[in-house]
């Protein structure tokens, strides 16, 4: 009598490229909580009828290079984490063990895309081509956004808990009416689905069916708070209520990863409309370097995840096909090594802005007030600059 | 006789025939021409479309431009800003109406975190050229929420700019200046002004700039700056003021954010007494800041502290009650004989 | 591989009252979109083996009772829209057509539950004892607010669309605090559907389980906008997704309404958490008494609507059963003259607050700012009562 | 000699032990003594439970008083402060905690719109005795919205109180003066000083009321007012002053809506000269407030026009250039050159 997720009915196993029609005739639910796996963690490929079309072009060769943006993510991660200890970050926020989700997600865009993100995309911005340096410069505490959103195709990281999946739908909304096929997709985590903002977003993007995939890293947690805080449901339940179809992948499985993106990004760039999906991850390290997780979650619980780690699994895929040679493993190697050696030298060479910076670009255009007040800290500054005081 | 190319300009602007309108028409008018004349303008709102608005300020617009174009939204202000600023990222010149003054505060983080911080955020690449419609204040008998007077919150934000307008005039100009800014502007439709009459050109080269105020009854004794509604009112005080023989310079502020302060200090260095009125609540409203710059510019020059006649530091009364909230004539000549130091209502009372 | 709704599933017929259990067993979902109805249009009484045992105390005597209150309400809401019409009332939101959901969930109610509502209440409000010229009171413009919510058990009107579904969810909480098994309802639009914060309410509730009913009036429109441009899917579907089982009834129809109110508050008061009923309806008159509906929709759909009017068909019905008696008949009317008097009477004898009353209840404790500046007002008041100016 | 009952009064409070701890500690034994002395208080907020907060403020306070009043609630804050609502409506005194002053806006509507206006639109029949806690202001080299003074906009909403604290033993006092408040109160705490040390008297009875400001340093030449995190700069700035032979009085607002103008106009009509500073941005701050009713008040005691020493009006930049945004001694001093006539960095500076 209630109405309510289907809990019941099994995984349908047509091909899945035929039914990409409009979501009111996706009639096939998938089972609420069934988490979509096509790559074991000990690196055994699961075949999946649906999916698998999605991944023909994915190569040896492509899996190498896959396998060395999660290599060099997770590095980035690491000199980031050792530069903030040393003084030199302000702050970060690690993305250890959620490589595959933003990795495989990052690389099924096109570059006409346009990403929203929250503050701990930075494999996802790495993938995007994001300078090493660029990069670094919001942790360092030197720019609040480092990279021109324009070059990238990503927005400056939102810091507002699920403030950027209305600027995704609106985005996307402007594609539309562009005419053209680009995709909006917005980041956001577990914690943010709380948020009225991403509810609205769904409820908008629905009205208007505008392309954008809403991509959830549900990483088990938001601070110190467990996912089962924020839903009783699995994440990827609520969306269908609000009309658009989801999917519920493992997010430490590139290839699921990827293949759900790019179904999502081609329902979107086909006039289908928005999609959701959550990728079902973990984070391994603290919430920010600030954080102690060690006052709220167990030891046992993050043994469990690190078996389930993106990047051993990759190899584990790599050696099982004879792709992970020893020259893969070196080059790989020294990439991660000069990519550290690249953040931790972009970073040393920022130094801090100019003082009368501070007043720059709150206006695109002059404005008298605050044109007033520059002068006047200007005279300020150079009334003291000789030790007046 | 030789004519500058200026004054040529202004002459086409004067051939231009004039019309008379409402506000509301005149606003309407200016988003069409805004809407023909860049296809990057696009309306959002609730009730905009098929109803043109509550107040019928986007009248016909939906048939003419179009539903993608001019869009109806879901019921959702963080959405319809949130919605906008996307659509910003995307190169579009949003303009949002907000219903009614009390529905903003739903979509106060976009408009406050997002909007106004973005070209900040993005060291100046990203521009927010969004414009915020919001019908403001009371005085129309209305039921909570739909008579409030909330500018000083977006006053008080950086990287915002707010407006409001007088006349039907301005309305036309200033929408339009305001949709042409490549910052984010706070657009406050004076609501119970909505059917004031006026002649309207609506060639808006040779127009006062946006950001600037207007001396619109010039005098000699005190100060009264106004905006949005109260203008009118203080036009008529103006006039009431001049019967007791007392000359009232009356300001339009017309840009409540900046203030043009230029042209407020040049007049109280006139007149040396500044009366400052709005129907906000007055702690921590806009009277303080332009009594606290204009004290801070031109303190010698003043023969009175500037007064404030403004809305009471409660919640919007019900509307039995407004007549008691809202400044009127009366409350702003009381004001007029305190600055000139006349017998007024405070004459007796303990400080 | 889409979670969606299921569509396919039909309607468990099994007896429902043994199934109430926490939601995650509610296996059997309803149909996507099937609306409950136990009282046909032309007042045929439906069976259905669910709803049925939770109205076997509604007699003839009890149905008599509930068709004077639809009798009575529209009632009310004619004198005001005429009172609004003659200047006496700044504004009225009839709630015409709507009568049924009013009534069939407010005569489900306890005493000692909690009504959050919107503005177009007012058949609740009669419902829970309102005294009418309390009732009237806010749209004359007299007062913010026109009855004791303590004596009612129902929270003012709250105008921010929405704002009310979060205050039920605290209400919830208290309740569940104190140990007690009173409920708290939230009633809301179909255009508050779209809003933050129901949706965050739905997220707290669930989260807390808190012993809270969402009742959810869809009359079809939001002012000019239509359902659709809120919702692609039934209203309904909406909940589940959040953990939230919800119910689809015919709002015209008083039995369904109550029944299904009934089944909620049950499964609230027993620690079953919330629930969420869509009450499908139809808002036969203008938004309020400023709205020209005319603009924005059709004749025909109004026409459609009047055919399922929740007064015929409860009439219908009372005929069927022979309870509709020329007495029966004459008390409604003469009830309704009566009440109708009474709101006029109330209307006309509230006469404009005391201006300095203006100052009065903005804090509960003396305030040096507001005290002072009420002393100059009455300063003013004073100094020009004389016509000195 | 005699002892009054109020002397009495005082030395059992003096009698109580005092204890040295932190500015967050003093809160979290403030929120402590107000879970034990009455059950209705409960705290919400996100990650208050097990974490504690993210600055331990509420450490140790779930595991002591219970997962149901100490709720780690969903991540969003409108549903916090309406989830308050309602339990207000239901007698409780809820506590929210707002993790980061940037954070509020979400909840803006239900604050401005609900929780301020509750108690007047029922005509005094409900009551809403919710603190709001907000860790605010800059200093700390954080990311954006973390550093932000947003007191402004509830100062300016009618129906709020709000106050600020700058010293351990305020903290714990004013925490539970607001809780034990019937109106609803925004509580800022001056995050950059959370682990200042003090020594705190946990009897409140005795204590400074909510409403009171307080002369933290006596002088004669020039009056000071800050609060929250620009209390102990301004008290530098009165000792480097007293070196150059200025007297400051420094004045700690402590209550930002209302304002203890009594206290206020006192020391101006003392000193004849004032400087104002907060952190948050000037254009329409509390110092634009306290500017024009100072002035307003005790025009004819003024030496000098009052002057504001403010963060600048641009949205909180990047850690890097927080010291070019935020006031400091030396700026203070600058201002106070500025008043007392001496040469300062605007005197070669056109207007
Ligand atoms: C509106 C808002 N409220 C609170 C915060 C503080 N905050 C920062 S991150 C975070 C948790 C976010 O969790 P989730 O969405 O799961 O993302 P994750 O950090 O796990 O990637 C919180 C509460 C914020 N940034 N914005
Ligand atoms: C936050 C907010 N935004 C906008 C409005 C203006 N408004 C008043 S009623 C209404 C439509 C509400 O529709 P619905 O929720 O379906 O309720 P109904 O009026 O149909 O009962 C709107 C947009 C408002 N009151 N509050
Ligand atoms: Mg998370
Ligand atoms: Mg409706």
């Amino acid at each position: 009598m209630f109405s309510e997720i289907d809990t019941a009915r099994s995984v349908d196993t047509t091909e899945f490229r035929d039914r990409i029609t409009p979501p009111d005739s996706i009639d096939q639910p998938m089972r609420s909580g069934e988490i979509i796996q096509l790559l074991t963690p000990d690196g055994q490929r699961r075949k999946n009828s649906q999916f698998d079309p999605w991944l023909r072009d994915i190569t040896g060769d492509v899996l190498a290079d896959l396998y060395e943006d999660h290599v060099v993510a997770r590095r980035i991660d690491t000199e980031a984490t050792a530069l903030q200890r040393q003084g030199e970050l302000g702050l970060w926020p690690p993305l250890i063990g959620q490589e595959a989700a933003q990795i495989g997600s990052a690389r099924a865009l096109r570059d006409d895309d346009f990403v929203f993100s929250s503050y701990r995309e930075n494999a996802v911005a790495y993938c995007r081509g994001v300078d090493l340096t660029d990069m670094i410069r919001v942790w360092r505490g030197n720019a609040h956004s480092g990279w021109d959103p324009y070059a990238i195709g990503m927005a400056p990281p939102t810091v507002i808990i699920g403030a950027q999946t209305l600027h995704a739908t609106g985005y996307a909304l402007g594609c539309k009416r562009d005419g053209i096929d680009s995709v909006a997709i917005a980041y956001f985590g577990d914690g943010a689905t709380s948020q009225g903002d991403v509810n609205e977003a769904m409820v908008f993007a629905a009205s208007f069916q505008a392309p954008v995939v809403f991509f959830c890293q549900n990483n088990h947690w938001a601070i110190s708070e467990p996912v089962g805080l924020q839903a009783r449901r699995p994440i990827a339940d609520r969306a269908p209520g609000f009309g658009i179809p989801s999917l519920r992948v493992d997010g430490n499985d590139v290839l699921a990863v990827m293949a759900a993106t790019r179904i999502a990004l081609d329902r979107a760039r086909s006039g289908g409309g928005p999609t959701f999906i959550e990728a079902v991850t973990y984070r391994m390290g603290p919430h920010t370097t600030s954080d102690d997780p060690t006052r709220y979650r167990d030891r046992a619980e993050l043994d469990e995840w690190a078996a389930k780690d993106p990047i051993i699994r990759l190899e584990a895929l790599l050696k099982n096909i004879g792709v992970f040679t020893d020259e893969l493993r070196e080059s790989v190697a020294a990439k991660a090594d000069q990519v550290a050696r690249d953040v931790r030298a972009g970073c040393l060479s920022l130094d801090p802005p100019e003082p009368l910076t501070v007043f720059d670009h709150a206006y695109s255009t002059p404005n008298s007030w605050l044109d007033r007040q520059k002068s006047q800290y200007a005279a300020y500054l150079d009334f003291y600059s000789g030790g007046a005081r | 006789m030789t004519t500058t190319v200026a004054a040529r300009a202004e002459r086409t602007d004067t051939q231009q025939a004039t019309t008379t309108m409402t506000l509301a028409k005149a606003i309407n008018t200016g988003l069409r021409s805004s809407l023909a004349q860049n296809e990057k303008v696009v309306l959002l709102g609730e009730d905009i479309g098929r109803l043109g608005g509550v107040f019928r300020v986007t009248d016909g617009l939906q048939r003419e431009f179009g539903a993608d174009r001019v869009m109806d939204t879901p019921l959702a202000e963080a959405g319809i800003i949130g919605t906008a600023v996307g659509l910003a990222f995307r190169g579009y010149r949003p303009v949002c109406e907000i219903q009614f003054d009390g529905f903003i505060y739903p979509g106060f983080d976009q408009i406050v975190a997002q909007v106004a911080k973005l070209h900040y955020r993005t060291g100046g690449i990203v521009r927010m050229p969004i414009t915020i419609r919001v019908p403001f204040g009371g005085g129309i008998g209305a039921v909570e929420h739909h008579s409030e007077s909330p500018e000083a919150y977006f006053a008080h934000t950086s990287g915002l700019r707010v407006i409001s307008c007088s006349n039907p005039q301005d309305a036309h100009t200033m929408i339009r200046q305001a949709i042409d800014c490549d910052d984010p502007v706070l657009f406050f439709e004076p609501k119970r002004r909505y059917w004031v009459k006026g002649e309207v050109d609506q060639n808006i080269t040779g127009q006062t700039p946006m950001e600037s105020a207007r001396v619109v009854v010039p005098g000699n004794d005190v100060t009264v700056v106004a905006y949005g509604p109260l203008v009118m009112t203080a036009m008529d005080a103006a006039t009431a003021a001049s019967d007791d023989g007392v000359s009232v310079e009356v300001i339009d502020l017309r840009s409540l954010s900046p203030i043009d302060f230029a042209t407020l200090t040049a007049s109280v260095r006139k007149t040396g007494r500044l009366v400052i009125t709005h129907e906000a609540q007055q702690f921590g409203g806009l009277g303080a800041e332009i009594a606290a710059s204009i004290t801070e510019r031109s303190f010698e020059y003043l023969e009175a502290p500037p007064v404030r006649v403004t809305g009471f530091d409660v919640p919007y009364p019900p509307a039995k009650l407004e007549e008691h909230f809202i400044p009127d004539l009366d409350r702003i000549l009381d004001a007029v004989d305190r600055v000139m130091g006349n017998r007024n209502s405070l004459t007796d009372w303990g400080n």
